[in-house]
């Protein structure tokens, strides 16, 4: 039974490498094919980019309202 | 082995190259391995590696367990045996390679033209599955088959969604403004049409047999409702339910396009410009009351409805009662959702290859487009004799959003009313008879469910 | 035909009439229509439309098929044959004429009175639902009938909502002051007198027929727990289910009624006033043992209690354990709301007719009233020897909260000393006595299981 | 067959118009009813204007420190 | 009588001892009730309190349904009858104590240490209501038996816990750097010779027999992947579930002590100090392509892991489309929640001690401490053989991760790298193999149904 | 069957009080071998505390925001 599981493992081994090696493949390919539209995205990408740029800021804003309480603090004591 | 070692070394440098000669070396070990093993093989590891008597043993049952190889011989089948190919269309493993393209057609409609997705992602995935060579994932034990055993004959998924729907959807705009009911009930003239279309093709066109019970689950198609849908075909015709499915969320998908056309052709630019005048508050006992009423007309007059009717308006009762809040919340969320995925994929098992290629689903298609321009211009037809009798005048359009399609069907009436008139927003108007359609094609299923059943 | 014309001129302007008038000229068509295909009707659609060699054969079927004619066959029965009368009390179209009330009752005392709407809301509603003619929706193939087998027949929703309770339970104030769990021992007392009230009157009253497992299911009422409840009725008693389940939630929204006249009766002014000192902290070490704790001194106890207390203790370890919150919050919201409303449906399929009027309801009702008034006195009596034997006092009232009804129980308890001293807050005092007394029911549950089940 | 269809064409839009009707005469019928539950509740109503009122106040007040800051900085820049 | 009035009055003051007396009182009492009754036994009751002839009849039945006595009958069974015991190693009643001992332990682990609580305390809470006596609520007729069979052997929990496990995967690192994905091959090396160990334990050591299947199951312990184990361990060898399920996740928990010092040890201090360039960025639509590619691979591939791999790339479909994000969020978070709380259970109640108690759990835990070893060695000399044949350096201690543990693995292998050089983050590069572990084992264990299922 | 139900009672009776009593117990003893622990956890806790402050800090922050705001006001119209 030994010698079968040797079977089984060289069978195993075989697929799960098969599998991933193609996998390895399909995405190389892929990420060829699929340049263009990355690109395309990318575009857009500077967008959202654009948006999480104003996502920063209302943090920063949150900075510059303790700024601002500061400066009132500041203000208030002098 | 020498031709491998050649290869690794001209490849030299490149890992994939190292490991694919790993790969070939591993296999040819296994079945040297099998072979070996094959002469004293013990007799309890016999009956589950039954190939291994043979030297390639393993290899080869690996092989056979494939979808290449099944693909393959499904191809093989398609040139050389055609005697058997009688009661069948194309071959199993062409028509489960076509099946998967299907599913991957489904999927991208969802995902780049926006087509239901919440359904069409998981019914297309559920479709590529169910079309697994070997697998079998939709049979009986298989687990999709499993979930459309336990969720979609016994009608519960469709139930528990429609409780959902009822959770999500406000009939304030119909409550005030009730004989815009009416115009919900004219949309569902679809069905009935079809229902003889589908009845006709089935007695001109040789290939296709529609029983009265698959007419009347193709029919439901033109109530634009797809929990509707699934219940009934799930009911009548279990085999076409993938078709049905299919054609009522693609449809509903597509009424941006399939609706307006025939609104434009059915009301002259006065009607489409009619401004209606603004609603009537409704008050909270009303929405309490409503669902209860509609309940009741249900239960004297169609029983055979009440599931459907039932769940949807004790989803709406649960959200208007205001004190089971956290319940009204998980059935309009966590419950639908889980639902829906289940649900979609159980439906997509539905689109096996034998069942969906077939000439049959090609009518099933042609006769749902119907419906739908059936639907509508009944609707909006409707509405323009309802104005020939009455003096507070309605906006024709707002008919064509009886054939439910909730919210879409509103919301094109909205847009081709705004393309007339800017400043004419007929949304919250054509809610009433799209939340009025959701309930006429329940009642439709019913009777359909009580006469045909 | 003239006549449909006539009422259309007659009431012209108003399209409510015009679709009246089309109305009676489809039924009118549809009998026609019906009467001309009866003679050359295909065999295939037969069997499926068997009434239709009669000339109005769809009109009547469709007549049969409503819930109208169910009801008004079911009165004709009340005047004509008295004789097949005997095992019934009253026939069953009136009867499910009446449940359908009582469903639409349960529902406005949820809504309107606040009587634990998320339970009582889909237990009334699912009692409509069962008492609709025709549909069987709570028959073994009916989509209720199907809940309530796969949830409350194996007894899984309860153990969940169980399980719920269990991550919602903050068992720090019995932890902080171990000895008022006996008092939430001393108010299941309810349940066993109750008991053998149910089997006096089955002696008794001759329409009553309480076997003992009936007598233990009816009992369980005066636990004031719903889950134990259901989940002991489901195994002892299945068709009492109904009837026990709106009790026991009835009387739980009934507690600020039922229970402050009690306590005050069997406490003095200066009993109700006693204040009791601040609660220690419970470390959360202790809490984590806890449930352990209760697990294993039911294993070895009384291993019948288990599936119910080990649920409770179970949703406990999730909560107080601090390191798997995602599941936790999962069985406190998402998983408890699901159950509520599949377990609430179900529950509600038992409400059917033929099961629930009968005169075994009314005494039903009635045993339960006592064993929560029973319970209470029970509890407050024990504080108020605890009192006497101790030199720590506490406040009687406090053992009111005995009977569970977690935490209305305790609410009321609070109430009534904040009546009587508005600096005396024993709400955390009371919340002791409180969660013991559901761990006390459940395990008398686990009693009456192992020696009746 | 065809003509069984519309047997149950009729039949089935009868029963759609019938429970359609009903529904209107219904819900006319309970607007009538109810109406004076729904003139008790206006009074409650108000009640709930007047607290999405504070709620828009609260939103008022967001707009206000957006106010704040910028006053804060320009008499940081001044 | 006389003592416990004198127990009374000397314990006066104390509320527990009062309590306690009237406890006795009411068992002395119940006795005497029960013998008094015996006589006039009603026949209706017979059957139900059978043992209720002999005087002390009620309590004796209490006495035989509690825990206490079923231990104290098997501690009996210990030390009298041992010719019955060749079957088993321990008796009962002591085997059940011992499981209730290490489902503890379980609990404990996952609070104190932080073992993967989310599995391991419902595995452990439900491995102590398993071996409860009496109750047999791991039975068929148990809810925890009902829940197994609905769940786990079906296969649905493992599968919906997998899409969840999609839903939550980025597979971004994977798709970044493809050529990583040969590491997660290579650690699926553990699962074939740990299978390979487990048939030869099974030769040579006399109490241990594994079947082919039972060492299939239980070598893909190495896989490190929990559904997956759970998914093949019930197709394949269902009795040792539990060991399985327990070792698998201990041992997930235990990936920082088991995997350092072999990463180490395998590695030079130049090779952990390699410092991999950055990664590129990943399209969405990659990222929509990705699973969709990995499911035509299976299908063409191996069919019979189509289930598994089709579930995760399913929830990874739903989570990357964009479109249907309620059905991703609910799909990684409430439905998952769900189903692993009830899917530790049920793998709780296959912790029952006749199944557990038997030396083949030891070899279990031994054989998958071996898998873990051996599978995070093949990756990281794969990841050296890799850096020999390519000019481009991968770190090769990111070979560790491709025993999936995700992401528990990556976090080890960033440690260890931090260790060596502080500014050098691999976490990301750790995710590539990691994920494509995933897919390594559920292709392992697609081999592994194929060929010996 | 009314004296078997008096037999059930006392059974029962008997054995909730056996349980809670028993529980009633095992809390007593677990509060006493677990009070070391609870010691241990206090220290714990005080650091809680402290974050807990922490907490009403920012939330007092808000209220600071809500002063500053005022005093740009103040300023405002000054
Ligand atoms: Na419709
Ligand atoms: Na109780
Ligand atoms: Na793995």
């Amino acid at each position: 039974m030994i010698v079968e599981g040797l079977g089984l493992m060289f069978a195993g081994m075989g697929v799960v490498f098969a599998f991933l090696t193609l996998l390895v493949g399909a995405m190389k390919v892929s990420a060829k094919v699929l340049k263009r539209f990355a690109d395309a995205e990318t575009t857009r990408g500077s967008l959202e980019t654009t948006k999480t740029a104003v996502l920063h800021q209302v943090g920063d804003e949150l900075t510059e309202i303790a700024v601002a309480i500061a400066a009132v603090k500041a203000c208030a004591r002098s | 082995m020498t031709r491998t070692l050649r290869l690794t070394k001209k490849l030299s440098g490149k890992p994939l190259a190292i490991v694919a000669a790993l790969l070939v070396l591993c296999l040819f070990c296994g079945v040297s391995m099998a072979g070996a093993t094959s002469a004293p093989a013990p007799a309890s590891a016999s009956d589950t590696l039954d190939a291994s008597d043979a030297p390639t043993g393993k290899v080869e049952k690996l092989w056979k367990s494939t979808g290449l190889n099944a693909f393959v011989e499904g191809g093989k089948a398609l040139f050389s045996d055609k005697k058997s190919d009688d009661h069948q269309l194309i071959p199993l493993g062409i028509g489960q390679f076509i099946m998967i393209i299907v599913g991957c057609l489904l999927i991208w409609l969802a995902i780049k033209k926006g087509f239901e997705p919440l359904l069409l992602i998981p019914i297309g995935f559920g479709g590529i599955l169910a079309n697994v060579p070997v697998a079998a994932i939709a049979g009986p034990e298989g687990f999709l088959g499993l979930i459309y055993g336990f969720g979609i004959q016994t009608g519960l998924f469709p139930l528990l969604i429609f409780m959902g729907v009822g959770a999500m959807t406000d009939f304030g705009p119909l409550i005030a403004n009730p004989k815009t009911a009416l115009l919900g009930a004219a949309a569902q003239f679809g069905i009935f049409t079809t229902l003889i279309g589908a009845l006709a093709l089935s007695q001109f066109i040789p290939g296709i047999n529609f029983s009265l019970q698959d007419a009347a689950a193709i029919g439901i198609i033109g109530g634009a409702d797809g929990p509707t849908a699934i219940f009934l075909a799930g009911k009548l015709a279990p085999d076409l339910l993938g078709a049905i499915a299919v054609a009522a969320y693609s449809y509903m998908a597509l009424v941006p396009i399939i609706q307006p056309p025939i609104m434009k052709f059915f009301t002259t630019k006065e009607e489409r410009g009619i401004v209606m005048k603004q609603m009537r508050h409704v008050s909270k006992v009303e929405k309490i009351v409503f669902p209860l009423m509609v309940l009741g007309i249900c239960i004297l007059l169609l029983p055979d409805a009440t599931p459907l009717i039932g769940m949807l308006m004790f989803g709406n009762l649960l959200k208007e009662c205001g004190v089971v809040e956290r319940l009204s919340k998980t059935a309009a969320n966590e419950l639908i959702n889980i639902v829906t995925i289940l649900l979609g994929l159980a439906v997509g098992s539905k689109l096996a290859a034998e069942k969906f290629l077939q000439l049959e689903t090609l009518g099933i298609l042609i006769l749902g487009l119907v419906a739908f321009c059936i639907g509508t211009a009944a609707g909006v037809l409707l509405a323009k004799l309802m104005n020939r009798l009455s003096t507070e005048k309605i906006n024709p359009l707002i008919g064509a959003a009886g054939v439910s399609a909730v919210p879409m069907a509103a919301r094109v009436v909205n847009g081709v009313g705004v393309e007339e008139n800017p400043h004419n927003f007929l949304l919250m108007h054509a809610m009433g008879p799209n939340v009025a359609g959701v309930i006429g094609s329940a009642v439709a299923a019913g009777v359909l469910l009580a006469l045909c059943g």
